[in-house]
């Protein structure tokens, strides 16, 4: 049995909505890989989210985890434990009244023994870094605690694979920094399967792999430094790329011999100072 | 329409145990026309600075000066304060309550005691400075529109009150890339069109590099830096320090010169910076 | 999506708006309820749009809730009682007949209950005082139901 | 203070029920024990417990001037047409001290116990009644996101206030009809939000495997101690005080 989020074939249409949401959708997550899903508002990003642990499930084609088909009801529970979600708005996923509490939620609905929970509520938090905020009630921690909360509470889960939906949209600079290492140590120390949605090109850029989606198509797949080489056909479907990629890109249109796929500052500075 | 802000501190719940000072001692002068980013971290105080211009809070200590006005004089019309300085919260669109998208942007206006052909009049005007046809979208519900469109809805509401200056509170967070420029857009048409004051609170270095004339800093209650863009991005460190950034390319053109490469560092656009590596690669 | 847990979000959510409505326009009056309070608005509005049993849950725990948060939790039971039947009558006559017999038939039960509470606890005269403190909270609570409904029925029908 | 919340629970139940059964003034000395002794265990002064009765003033008075004169009896004192009986006086008092004693007695509860527990409290005293319909776990779970979203949607409600201020909105003016009209731009949002975090809500929780009571372990189990056995003890003697108060006086 492959160890992998699946889609095949995948279209999805809202019962309210005579458009289709997605259309033909294929795509593959390994276990372990570090995905970011890019792309404009309502190119079908979230929907497609949603189609991964099951909350939807395809109007035509397939998605399987792990083998198990997301349209066969009594998967649904399986899938959930492997495939944990994480949204974009920070207040509206925390449940409880106290942080770790919160934690303990994912734990208590799988009916894991109360030891054990605890056991896994101080290890979650321990990750995300919020050890000294156990005991706090979750409308006094910024917005970038509330998130890592939130994820904590999905890590006490033991999931394999982890969605994250737009975690830092809502944040500020500070909160979107503290979230995005906290994703990246996940991925790197813990092993976790990550696929990050985002219309933060710089969060992209940390991806091992990007897809790009368009109207409800996938439109791109590739390294971070193939898709944001081809500045133009981004920006034409609405996105940005990093101000220092869209010099460097502008540069080689004057002529001037730098690489089209710079990703960073320092990169960049590399490129430029033999030129200079 | 001038603001004066003068020796203004801000104490939240004074005389509890949870008092808490939001602003310390912050002078600011915004004139006529002027065009200013306000940048700072969540918590700064920029959210209570903000609030101070149009009389939602009231100075503990010193002077909030609108329009030659003292705010917290006693008898002053708020009302009119408020319809002079428009202010625009963070996600407008959670403020919408009416049934058509005419009425709600009526609010504002009616509020104000105009005759009704007045407010249809703005009221259209609003809606086409954010981009709307008024004829397509004034009878719908705010509420099945897009986040983008329910957005300037919103804004719209606030530009029917016909402000001398505009606040905006990261009018952008949360919307896509397309969806942010298009409300950046319509900000500048709307400066060129009817001149007014603008103050944009946003976290994006880009943003306001490319638009502002003159940039304000908050720290912790204080406001530690004013000026043009080219002067307070100069002040990297000290942005730096407080945990600000400058832009990507600011940034790189002071990498640069710190490798002894012969760059101006006061590049504040990828436009400028393509055209200050030109000019430095062909004196090469 | 799961429709129960839909329900059971909502109702808690509704909840904690009812402990918000009484507590963000409330000034003290001499009444069982000790103060003036939006709670009505919240329980009548559930009872036009969802019915009798949803508006009895959010009246009776979200009310006593708000009691035992003020620090009054002596009220709670009667509250509980009291209000919990006030948004069972409210949606039962609102569904049998029309919004507006729902509100005033949940408004009357409401004031004789509380009357009655009145008499007990603080004796026979405390009942006038009660009954037009009462009032003035149910014709406000009402007319405020009534309007939301008119404006948000579309939006919360087809949404849920 | 470290009772288990379903044993305080059920005494301040019964503490409820049986001032009402007392009908003399002796039979108050039962309670006034009880509460000092509470007062001693918990560590929370009696100074304290009273500052609870502040708001309450109104009624207080209001209770005992109505009762002063409404009941009839023996006069005391004549004011015009009012006259102030002994029999007034009497039930006034008795009527204050009754509700004072309930005021006070109570808030030791909410004093001593967070609402989180208060609501597992709830949640476990009416496990037993879910045999016969009673949705223990779900009226719990619905009180805990009660809790959890009030302050939130409380910043909600000032965020929604100020914004309509700044387009001109006056909530504080005009007739009851008037009035209550100004709080439709403030309530219409506030409804509007709450729905959808509602849903978000509902999304998060099936997200994280949440399907009900059953089965659902939990991190904190309530344990009844032999404090909570005592406690019980000296609620049935003082439950038999009182009764024994009314009847064989």
């Amino acid at each position: 049995m492959a160890a992998e989020i699946l889609a095949e074939g995948v279209c999805y249409q809202y019962s309210q909505s005579s458009k289709m949401a997605l259309k033909d959708v294929d795509l593959r997550i390994r276990k372990g890989e570090f995905v970011a899903i890019i792309g404009p508002n309502g190119s079908g990003k979230s929907t497609l989210a949603k189609l991964f642990n099951g909350l939807f499930v395809p109007t035509k084609g397939r998605v399987t985890v792990d083998g198990l088909d997301t349209r066969d009801r009594e998967n649904v529970w399986k899938i959930r434990q492997k495939v944990g979600m994480v949204f974009q708005n920070p207040d509206n996923q925390i449940v409880a009244t106290v942080v770790e509490e919160d934690v303990a939620f994912g734990p208590e609905n799988l009916g894991v023994p109360p030891e054990e929970i605890r056991k896994r509520v101080d290890e979650a938090l321990e990750i995300v870094e919020l050890k000294d905020f156990a005991q706090k009630p979750p409308h006094l921690l910024s917005g970038g605690q509330k998130q890592r909360v939130a994820i904590a509470g999905i890590i006490a889960m033991r999931p394999d694979y982890i969605i994250m939906d737009e975690p830092t949209a809502m944040l500020d600079p500070v909160g979107r920094k503290e979230v995005i290492n906290t994703v990246k140590r996940l991925n790197r120390e813990e092993g976790k399967t990550i696929v990050l949605i985002t219309h933060f090109m710089e969060e992209a850029v940390e991806a091992a792999r990007v897809i790009v989606m368009s109207e409800g198509r996938v439109v791109m797949e590739g390294s971070p430094r193939e898709i944001f080489s081809k500045v133009g056909k981004l920006k034409a479907i609405g996105l940005d790329v990093p101000q220092v990629t869209e010099l460097a890109h502008r540069l080689r249109g004057q002529g001037l011999a730098v690489r089209n796929d710079v990703l960073t500052i320092d990169e960049m500075v590399e490129c430029l100072c033999p030129l200079l | 329409m001038p603001i004066v802000v003068k020796n203004l501190t801000h104490i939240y719940m004074p005389g509890t145990p949870f008092e808490s000072v939001a602003l310390r001692d912050v002078n600011w002068n915004v004139e006529d026309g002027e065009f200013w980013g306000l940048i700072g971290h969540t918590g700064s105080g920029k959210s209570t600075l903000i609030q101070h211009l149009n009389g939602l809070l009231k100075p503990t200590w010193g002077e909030v000066i609108v329009d030659g006005v003292n705010i917290s004089e006693r008898g002053v019309n708020l009302r009119e304060i408020r319809q002079k300085v428009g202010l625009v919260f963070q996600y407008p669109e959670h403020q919408l309550f009416e049934e058509t998208v005419e009425k709600d942007v009526a609010f504002g206006p009616k509020n104000l005691g105009l005759p009704e052909e007045e407010v249809t009049r703005r009221v259209k005007e609003a809606l086409e400075l954010v981009g709307l046809k008024y004829d397509e979208i004034k009878d719908r519900s705010p509420f099945e529109l897009s986040g983008g469109q329910m957005r300037r809805v919103a804004i719209a509401g606030v530009l029917a009150m016909k402000p001398k200056v505009l606040i905006l509170d990261e009018p952008t967070v949360g919307l896509d890339p397309r969806g942010r420029d298009e409300i950046l857009g319509q900000i500048v048409r709307l400066r060129e069109r009817q001149n007014i004051t603008v103050i944009l609170v946003s976290h994006s270095m880009e943003d306001i590099a490319k638009l502002v004339d003159k940039i304000a800093v908050m720290h912790k209650g204080r406001m530690v830096e004013s000026g043009t863009p080219k002067q307070v991005f100069k002040n990297y460190e000290a942005l730096a320090s407080i945990g600000l950034d400058i832009p990507q390319v600011t940034h790189l053109m002071i990498k640069l010169k710190n490798k002894g490469k012969d760059v101006a560092t006061d590049v504040l656009t990828v436009e400028e910076a393509e055209a200050e590596i030109l000019r430095a690669a062909r004196r090469k | 999506m799961n429709k129960s847990i839909k329900m059971l979000a909502f109702m808690g959510l509704f909840m904690a708006l009812l402990v918000v409505a009484t507590v963000v326009v409330s000034f003290p009056v001499p009444t069982f309820n000790l103060y003036f309070n939006l709670g009505e608005s919240v329980i009548y509005l559930v009872a036009l749009v969802y019915g009798a049993i949803p508006a009895a849950v959010i009246g009776s725990v979200g009310s006593a809730l708000s009691d035992i948060l003020k620090g009054y939790p002596m009220w709670a039971p009667i509250t509980f009682f009291i209000k919990g039947t006030e948004g069972f009558i409210a949606g039962y006559f609102a569904r049998r007949f029309n919004p507006f017999a729902g509100v005033v038939m949940g408004a009357v039960f409401m004031m004789a209950g509380y009357a009655m509470a009145a008499w007990k606890l603080y004796g026979p005269g405390a009942v006038p005082v009660e009954l037009a403190g009462d009032f003035f909270q149910v014709s406000v609570g009402a007319i405020i139901a009534l309007l939301l409904y008119k404006r948000m029925k579309n939006f919360l029908i087809k949404d849920n | 203070h470290r009772l288990d919340p379903r044993t305080k629970i059920l005494i301040t139940f019964a503490f409820m029920v049986l001032l009402f059964v007392i009908d003399d003034f002796a039979g108050y000395a039962f309670p006034l024990i009880f509460i000092a002794a509470a007062s001693l265990l918990s560590g929370i002064s009696i100074k304290y417990m009273l500052r609870g009765l502040r708001p309450l003033l109104i009624i207080i008075l209001l209770t005992f001037v109505l009762n002063l004169f409404m009941i009839k009896g023996r006069v005391i004192y004549e004011v015009g047409p009012l006259s102030i009986t002994y029999e007034g006086l009497y039930q006034g008092t008795f009527m204050v001290l009754r509700l004072v004693l309930l005021i006070v007695g109570t808030s030791l509860l909410t004093l001593t116990t967070s609402p989180i527990s208060l609501t597992d409290g709830i949640e476990s005293l009416l496990k037993p009644f879910s045999k016969v319909g009673v949705p223990a776990h779900e009226l719990a779970m619905m009180m805990t996101i009660a809790l959890r979203f009030i302050p939130t949607l409380m910043e909600e409600t000032d965020k929604i206030m100020k914004a309509q201020m700044a387009r001109g909105a006056d909530f504080s003016s005009g007739n009851i009809v008037k009035r209550a009209q100004s709080l439709v731009p403030l309530l219409v949002p506030l409804f509007i939000s709450a729905f959808r975090r509602a849903d978000d809500l509902a999304m998060a929780m099936e997200s994280r495997c949440y399907r009900g009571g059953e089965n659902r372990t939990r991190m904190k189990t309530l344990k009844m101690t032999r404090e909570d056995l005592f406690a019980f003890v000296a609620t049935g003697i003082f439950a038999a005080g009182c009764l024994a108060s009314r009847f064989l006086w």
